[in-house]
């Protein structure tokens, strides 16, 4: 303590970190609970998988040194660090795999993910550092799946506390967590791969946007990675002790809409929809700019994305035109809009207007999460809601006949089975290419914008993600310049 | 030398001229009373001697205390003389007293203010000037809070603190104007004692003549901020030179004009009447106790009779209008009026409840201020149900009573602020009488009217009596009032009858120790002025 | 006075009763299923209908409501739906802020209010008591968290004399007092203009009282009467704006909470009813009442401790 | 009578709201439900007096439209108030120490006790956020403040002796309640209604901050304020106008309370004449 006083502050390179989020997790064990807050503390910080996401978005191994894969594609061999172990000091061997998928997959599980699962049959330790995967049927996504937060690996002996004291095997361990103020992990000495460089992060949770901002300002915070308020990003990014980062997420934004319900279930009435949105004011008006507008459910930086804005162009004579022609007369819809104050609340309240532009009365619902995923989510008692889908890629869920939008048609559904069996590269593009048209030309739903990553940091932080391909804080490699 | 001397002494507030030029002298041991009618400015003296007024207060002239020129001096200053030199007594003693603070702290703060003693020496101070108002140290020890005493007690407390320190003069404001006639007598003994004792000279200030008669040496009459006359008593009460004296003089000593009359059919009959109050249970599980009220009280008033009932307060004078005139079910006995049954809120007929009203003491608090004299008067006529008169009818008959009690029929749309005390009892008086009742209650209905104004009130009633044949039941603490007016009189003493009779013989010859008590304590301009200057 | 408080306690109870089960009723209305809130968009119907069961969502309503009293006597009020630990342990950890940030800001209120509000009225009818007057009825028109994004603007933002929110625990004292210092001002000054505005009635109600004169014909100086004679008893009514205080505080800091982001008991309930963690919530909101029960009887029986006649009643 | 600077003053500040408010059903300078992203958030200008917001509307419009929603959502809560607070509070006092009396004013207690943003909170949980479930929150609260201001009032009118004048008449309780209680505890009513109004105010931008209050795309006071936090350190102004808006009607209708308990209480005229 002394000695850090008298320490020169020009020489000290500072070895903490506060890092600000939005939302606490309501707890840590990503292996039961949905919460993004979840993994964007203990992703590849506390806990890690077979697997992991790197920066880009690109499958990297990480308690798997590697793996083969069987020549029917029905068999994954799993080829394990050695000297790994637990936070708790516990070796980690190929049981802790067993374990984790087994317990993962069980009837009584609480996984969020459970689907990531499905293709596996059973799981077995070879040896202590070999794991063996059977398929049910050839899935060439696996090691994609495996990636997941929800797909990291625990110990038998500590996974039903890790809710509150979370034991992995990652770069980080556990220190304390004072509920609705913030998270303190340290530095792992024992870890087996390249240490971190940072001794100690610090997760505060600041929810509120102004409280964000003000935070930054006052230097309580030495980075938000996801920073709530976009409206103030450029006064932080002038300011120069900071500066803002604008990366891509995985968070593709949607004007959801129910297809099964009137007049909702014509396609005519939902591509007036689409034409009646005006994505530029949207990316201005509610995101302050920041934010790529998409044509269809798919990343923009993902090599196999198409371009198909153009199909849903801003266009209210043409709207109107479509309307008429459906012949559906005047229109009330409800727009149901989930807390996030800036895509959600305010992206909402401009695309209301601008349906009400072209004749649609559209009525604003806010609700909170609870709220909207029994109701809309759960319930489907929905018109139209805006929300954005955060997971990698999802396209997937339009090929679910009982998800909330309700679509489901067969010719996509062959395409996502075809897509799940191959594992051509090209062969799979292709299919995914031609998803994305599928979903864009049936207008199953308006798509608004990709979100961006709005970073802002302390100009001397180094190696922060600038993208975001999985919801996750990744401190590995960060340090103080 | 006198020991304070008030010289052209003239205040005002706001431009408002309060007193005009009063002058008067105190001497050592001298009583010196103050006598006029509310407003007359007599407080308003005492508290200029005090220097104690009212923000934006004016002060002109002269009070020297003891040769000390008081006008002008600091409030520093007066504050050495405010307790130690000059005493002060106010009139309400539930008020005057801080109810967190003990009375030995309280007495005891007046010699410790001034400096003249601390801790144990005050307590010391104060013990020995309680003892002197006479509260023992057995009952009244230092520790006891206000709220433990009585009226009386307090005021006696009032009167310790007053002279605690043995001020060279005693103010006291209306000392006994709230205090039953007994405790009336006996402050004004313990008064009288302490400025023998000391040697002090004593300012009185009252509204009661007779208080002045048995008490003062000088009397001052003040009238609207003057003095319109001074000197010794004496040759004041019998010069009488100014017509404000005698028109004081003759309106307390008045006795409406009555012509006497024989009484034969009884109007309301009560028997052996018994009300008690529930005593609030401090545990649930305690036994129920009660507090009764009234004892078996019986009474009878024959048609056409004033009937006084006096007694002093808690006596149950109250409880027992109030169920004569059926707000209140007795736990025994009867009350019948011409032979039908009155018992209580819901056990009496409409018909039989037109036959009784009442006038109240408040003459501020008995109207509703929100509505019109018309509608406050025409009230009771609820009492006649379908059969009340409507419209034009209505209004004559709010005329026909508003003019027999002297007031004009247009009175009627005005609104009861707009009128004097005096006034708004005459128009309650018209609203008792406008269901044309056999039996009135009035309940010190002239109580809290200056004296002047009580005459015209008692005459008005006296007529009303005897044009309309109606009955009174009279009740108050003021003897000499129920005297005047009544013909026969009950006298009750904690919820017993303890001698009725003719109100001349009780008067002349009581029978009971209390009713002696009663009307010795009461006091008599004509007796102590007889008693004390050999004639009237 | 014994008597005094076996009866207050005996309404406190019975107050407390009715009180849970009003709490109780209400939450099982409430729209909303903790499970599928914690599980997120892709989980399957069985999967939350495992949790429900871990949960223990599916009991009869009696067992549950008998269960939650008999746990609270005990001072176990349950496992948070969400965050999976004791509730107890995450109240324990909340008081720790809201309290002192209550007493903090009732301490400054009342340091502030008290001598304010005896000068207006020591004043009264001057330009001093006109001013005081005029600052206090713009303190309470003060919406607090406007007032309180005001104060981070210039003193976080600005100055940079105090952080702009959150709170490092109790570890270091000092610096745990700096975190909660501005929020305390934010809370405490409407708080102030509101008790000084009652203290000054109350005293201009008690220098009408006729024992003040009486205290004046003694010999007391104005100041001595004021010190003497008004102040304690101008105090019972202030005692009660205080006890309300208190507990306003305690529960409705939930707005200067989140302007801070402290780790407060309004901050908790406020997430826990948008999270549908009824556990939290209900113990919370028992909570709050019990403490305003209990702050409304402390007060009771301070008034009883400073008047005689509420301590020694004359039947 | 004197009427005092106070009460000019309350009255002169709550009257421009309200008469903003009632302007703005004919006329606004711009429409509000037009938003123009390009013109977002321009400070003060001749087009713009108070300038524009984050969706490039006017803010003097919506300081007008906004007025509405506010002044009706806290108008009507004190409505609620009064008409379930006043007639409870009357029966209480008319059965002054029964059972009765106990039973409302425990209840009055038990909702005291209650942490009221909580539970406003909670009820627009339970019935979804919007303007008339920020009526009923705040209405609830106001309940019991009539009541129990009511009863006290109505207690001391009840000593009176034109009440036992008005008994011998043959009125029973509630004839009396509301012909002779009711007019002569009205003064005081109206001047809690005037603070519940006031409190109604800041109550409505409470729940409005943390989203509960009025739902897009109705304007309020306290919405506006809470969409506008974020932006006050790029445009104070658009965060500063509402929050003075509320300030000077709060403070206007508490200076109207104020003055008008001056005037009306015969006392204070007394005190001060």
């Amino acid at each position: 303590m002394l000695a850090a006083l008298w320490a020169i502050p020009a020489l000290a390179q500072r070895t903490d970190i506060v890092v600000g989020l939005v939302l606490e997790p309501p707890h840590l064990d990503p292996t039961a609970g949905a919460a993004a807050a979840i993994d964007e503390v203990g992703y590849a910080n506390i806990f890690e998988g077979l697997t992991r996401f790197g920066p880009d978005g690109a499958i990297l191994p990480a308690l798997a040194r590697s793996w083969d894969i069987s020549e029917d594609g029905l068999t994954y061999t799993f080829h394990l660090h050695e000297g790994v172990s637990f936070h708790d000091g516990t070796p980690f061997t190929a049981n802790d795999v067993a374990f984790s998928f087994t317990r993962a997959m069980a009837e009584d599980s609480v996984n969020a993910q459970k689907g990531l699962f499905e293709p596996i049959a059973s799981v077995e330790a070879a040896d202590d550092l070999t794991a063996v995967v059977t398929l049910d049927y050839p899935y060439g996504n696996l090691p994609f799946n495996l990636a997941w937060g929800d797909a990291v690996i625990v110990s038998s002996q500590t996974a039903q506390t890790n809710t509150t004291s979370p034991v992995g095997t990652g770069p980080f361990r556990f220190v304390r967590w004072t509920q609705g103020d913030s998270i303190v992990i340290e530095r792992n000495p024992d870890y087996w791969g390249e240490p971190a460089r940072l001794e100690r992060a610090t997760f505060r949770f600041i929810d509120d946007p102004s409280a964000a901002f003000a935070a930054m300002m006052a230097e309580d915070v030495d980075t938000f990675p996801i920073y709530p308020a976009p409206e103030t990003l450029a006064i932080l990014d002038a300011d120069p002790r900071f500066v803002a980062v604008i990366g891509s997420t995985e968070g593709e934004t949607i004007l959801a809409m129910n297809n099964r319900r009137a007049p909702l279930d014509n396609i005519l009435v939902r591509q007036a929809i689409t034409h009646a949105i005006d994505r530029q004011a949207l990316i201005e008006g509610a995101m302050f700019g920041y934010g790529t507008p998409i044509g269809t459910h798919f990343a923009p930086h993902h090599p196999a994305y198409v371009d198909l804005t153009g199909l849903s162009a801003y266009d209210p004579d043409r709207s109107r035109a479509l309307l008429e022609e459906a012949g559906v007369g005047p229109i009330t819809l409800a727009l149901a809009l989930p807390p996030p104050p800036t895509y959600a609340r305010r992206g909402g309240e401009l695309i209301a207007a601008q349906l009400r532009a072209v004749g649609i009365d559209t009525r604003i619902v806010n609700m909170e999460w609870s709220q909207w995923l029994e109701q809309v989510f759960s319930g489907k008692d929905f018109d139209l809601t805006v929300i954005s889908h955060t997971e990698p890629m999802d396209i997937e869920i339009y090929g679910r006949e009982d998800y909330y939008f309700g679509y489901g048609a067969p010719q996509f559904q062959a395409i996502m089975e075809e897509l799940n069996l191959s594992v051509d590269p090209d062969r799979r593009t292709e299919l995914l290419q031609a998803a994305q048209r599928d979903i864009a030309e049936n207008y199953v739903n308006a798509y608004l914008f990709q979100l961006a990553k709005t970073a802002i940091q302390h100009v001397d932080i180094e190696g922060l993600w600038a993208n975001a391909p999985t919801q996750a804080t990744d401190l590995t490699a960060v340090y103080w310049r | 030398m006198s020991t304070l001397r008030v010289q052209d002494l003239s205040l005002s507030i706001r431009a408002v001229q309060i007193l005009e030029n009063v002058s008067f002298e105190v001497g050592p041991g001298e009583i010196l009373g103050i006598v006029g009618e509310s407003g007359s400015g007599k407080s308003m003296t005492a508290l200029s001697i005090l220097n104690l007024l009212p923000r934006h207060s004016q002060l002109s002239g002269s009070v020297t205390l003891g040769g000390l020129e008081l006008s002008g001096l600091s409030d520093r200053a007066m504050n050495a003389v405010r307790g130690d030199d000059i005493g002060m007594i106010f009139q309400e003693p539930m008020t005057a007293l801080n109810p967190l603070k003990t009375i030995g702290s309280q007495v005891a703060e007046t010699a410790w203010v001034h400096g003249h003693a601390g801790g144990r020496e005050a307590s010391r101070i104060a013990r020995e000037a309680l003892d002197r108002v006479g509260l023992e140290a057995e009952e009244f020890p230092l520790i006891r809070y206000p709220h433990e005493l009585s009226g009386g007690q307090r005021q006696r407390v009032g009167i310790a603190m007053a002279i605690a320190l043995r001020p060279r003069l005693l103010i006291a404001d209306e000392p006994t104007t709230a205090l039953d006639v007994t405790n009336q007598a006996q402050v004004l003994g313990i008064l009288k004692r302490l400025v023998r004792e000391d040697g002090m000279g004593l300012i009185l200030i009252t509204h009661d003549l007779a208080v002045i008669a048995e008490m003062a040496d000088r009397v001052a009459v003040m009238q609207s901020g003057r003095v319109v006359e001074s000197g010794p008593v004496r040759e004041v009460f019998r010069q009488m030179r100014h017509p404000y004296t005698r028109k004081l003089f003759s309106t307390s000593a008045h006795v409406p004009q009555r012509t006497p009359r024989a009484f034969e059919r009884t109007l309301l009959d009560v028997q052996r009447l018994e009300r008690r109050y529930a005593i609030p249970k401090r545990l649930p599980w305690e036994p129920q106790r009660y507090k009764l009220a009234l004892d078996g009280v019986s009474l009878n008033i024959a048609k056409g009779e004033s009937v006084g009932l006096v007694g002093e307060s808690g006596s149950g004078k109250s409880t027992l209008a109030r169920t004569v005139l059926g707000l209140e079910t007795a736990q025994g006995g009867a009350v019948h009026l011409e032979g039908l049954p009155i018992r209580g809120p819901h056990g009496t007929a409409f018909g039989t409840r037109r036959e009784t009203q009442m006038v109240f003491q408040d003459p501020y608090g008995s109207f509703n201020p929100r509505h019109p004299v018309g509608r406050l008067v025409a009230e009771p006529l609820h009492l006649l149900r379908n059969g009340a008169p409507k419209g034009a009818d209505r209004k004559a008959l709010v005329s026909l009573a508003l003019e027999r009690v002297g007031l004009a029929a247009t009175d009627a749309d005005r609104f009861i602020h707009e009128f004097s005390g005096g006034q708004r009892q005459r128009i309650a008086i018209a609203r008792a009488l406008i269901v044309e009742p056999t039996l009135i209650v009035l309940d010190e209905a002239v109580s809290a009217l200056d004296v002047s104004i009580r005459a015209q009130v008692l005459d008005l009633l006296a007529a009303l009596s005897e044009r309309l044949g109606v009955s009174y039941l009279f009740i108050s603490h003021d003897l000499h009032v129920v005297r005047a007016v009544t013909d026969r009189v009950y006298v009750l003493r904690q919820g017993k009858i303890v001698e009725s009779g003719p109100t001349a013989k009780v008067f002349t010859h009581p029978e009971h120790d209390y009713t002696r008590t009663l009307i010795a304590a009461a006091p008599r301009l004509d007796a102590a002025l007889k008693s004390r200057f050999g004639d009237a | 006075m014994a008597v005094f408080v076996l009866k207050r306690l005996a309404s406190l109870l019975a107050s407390l009763l009715f009180a849970s089960l009003a709490i109780f009723l209400v939450l099982e209305v409430l729209p909303g299923d903790p499970a599928a809130f914690m599980l997120g968009l892709n989980a399957a119907p069985d999967t939350v209908a495992a949790l429900r069961e871990q949960l223990g969502l599916t009991a009869p309503l009696p067992q549950r409501y008998f269960g939650w009293l008999a746990g609270m006597t005990v001072g176990d009020f349950g496992i948070s739906y969400t965050y999976r630990v004791p509730v107890s342990d995450l109240i324990g950890a909340r008081v720790q802020v809201s309290v002192p940030l209550a007493a903090y800001a009732l301490t400054l209120s009342t340091l502030i209010a008290i001598p304010v509000g005896a000068i207006a009225a020591s004043a009264r009818n001057t330009p001093l008591d006109a001013g005081i007057m005029g600052m206090t009825q713009l303190g309470v028109a003060l919406p607090n968290f406007w007032f309180a994004m005001l104060l981070v603007l210039v003193f976080s933002v600005g100055l940079r004399w105090f952080s702009a929110g959150g709170f490092p625990g109790w570890d270091d004292p000092f610096a745990a007092m700096r975190a909660l210092t501005l929020p305390a001002v934010a809370l405490a000054l409407p708080q102030a203009a509101i008790l000084a505005r009652v203290m000054r009635s109350s005293l201009l109600d008690t220098l009408d009282q006729e024992y003040m004169r009486t205290a004046r014909a003694k010999g007391l100086s104005q100041g001595q009467a004021l010190r003497r004679h008004a102040l304690r008893n101008a105090l019972i009514p202030v005692l009660t704006i205080m006890g309300l205080q208190f507990s306003f505080l305690l529960a409705g800091a939930i707005i200067i909470e989140n302007v801070f982001f402290l780790p407060g008991l309004g901050r908790l309930v406020f997430q826990a009813i948008s999270a549908r963690d009824l556990v939290v919530v209900r113990s919370v909101v028992m909570l709050l009442v019990f403490a305003v029960v209990t702050v409304n009887f402390l007060v009771d029986f301070t008034y009883a401790l400073v008047d005689p006649r509420l301590r020694r009643p004359v039947s | 009578m004197r009427v005092g600077a106070n009460l000019i003053a309350g009255i002169g500040l709550s009257v421009f709201f309200l008469a903003l408010a009632g302007v703005s059903l004919v006329w606004t300078p711009y429409d509000v439900t037009l938003l123009v992203v390009g013109d977002r958030l321009q400070p003060p200008s001749q087009a713009h007096w108070l300038g524009t917001d984050h969706f490039g509307r006017d803010i003097l419009s919506m300081i007008m439209v906004g007025a509405r929603t506010s002044i009706a959502v806290a108008l009507i809560a004190v409505g609620v108030g009064v008409i379930f607070g006043v007639p409870l509070g009357l029966f209480a006092a008319a059965m002054r120490g029964s059972l009765a009396d106990e039973i409302v004013m425990r209840g009055n207690d038990l909702v005291f006790a209650f942490p009221a943003l909580v539970i406003a909170i909670l009820i627009t949980a339970i019935f979804g956020p919007g303007a008339v479930n920020a009526i009923i929150a705040i209405g609830i609260f106001n309940i019991p403040v009539f009541a129990r201001v009511a009863r006290g009032a109505a207690l001391s009118v009840w000593t009176r002796e034109f009440i036992m004048a008005a008994r011998l008449s043959g009125k029973g309780s509630a004839h009396i309640s509301f012909e002779h209680i009711l007019p002569n505890i009205a003064n005081t009513l109206i001047v809690q209604a005037t603070i519940q109004f006031s409190l109604g105010i800041l109550a409505e931008a409470g729940l409005a901050y943390v989203g509960l209050g009025a739902q897009p795309p109705q304007p309020s006071w306290g919405r506006m304020l809470a969409e506008a936090q974020t932006m006050i350190a790029l445009a104070p102004h658009v965060a500063i106008i509402p929050g003075l808006t509320i300030v000077l009607m709060v403070l206007g209708l508490n200076l109207f309370g104020d003055g008008l308990r001056d005037y009306l209480d015969p006392r204070l005229r007394e005190r001060r004449p």
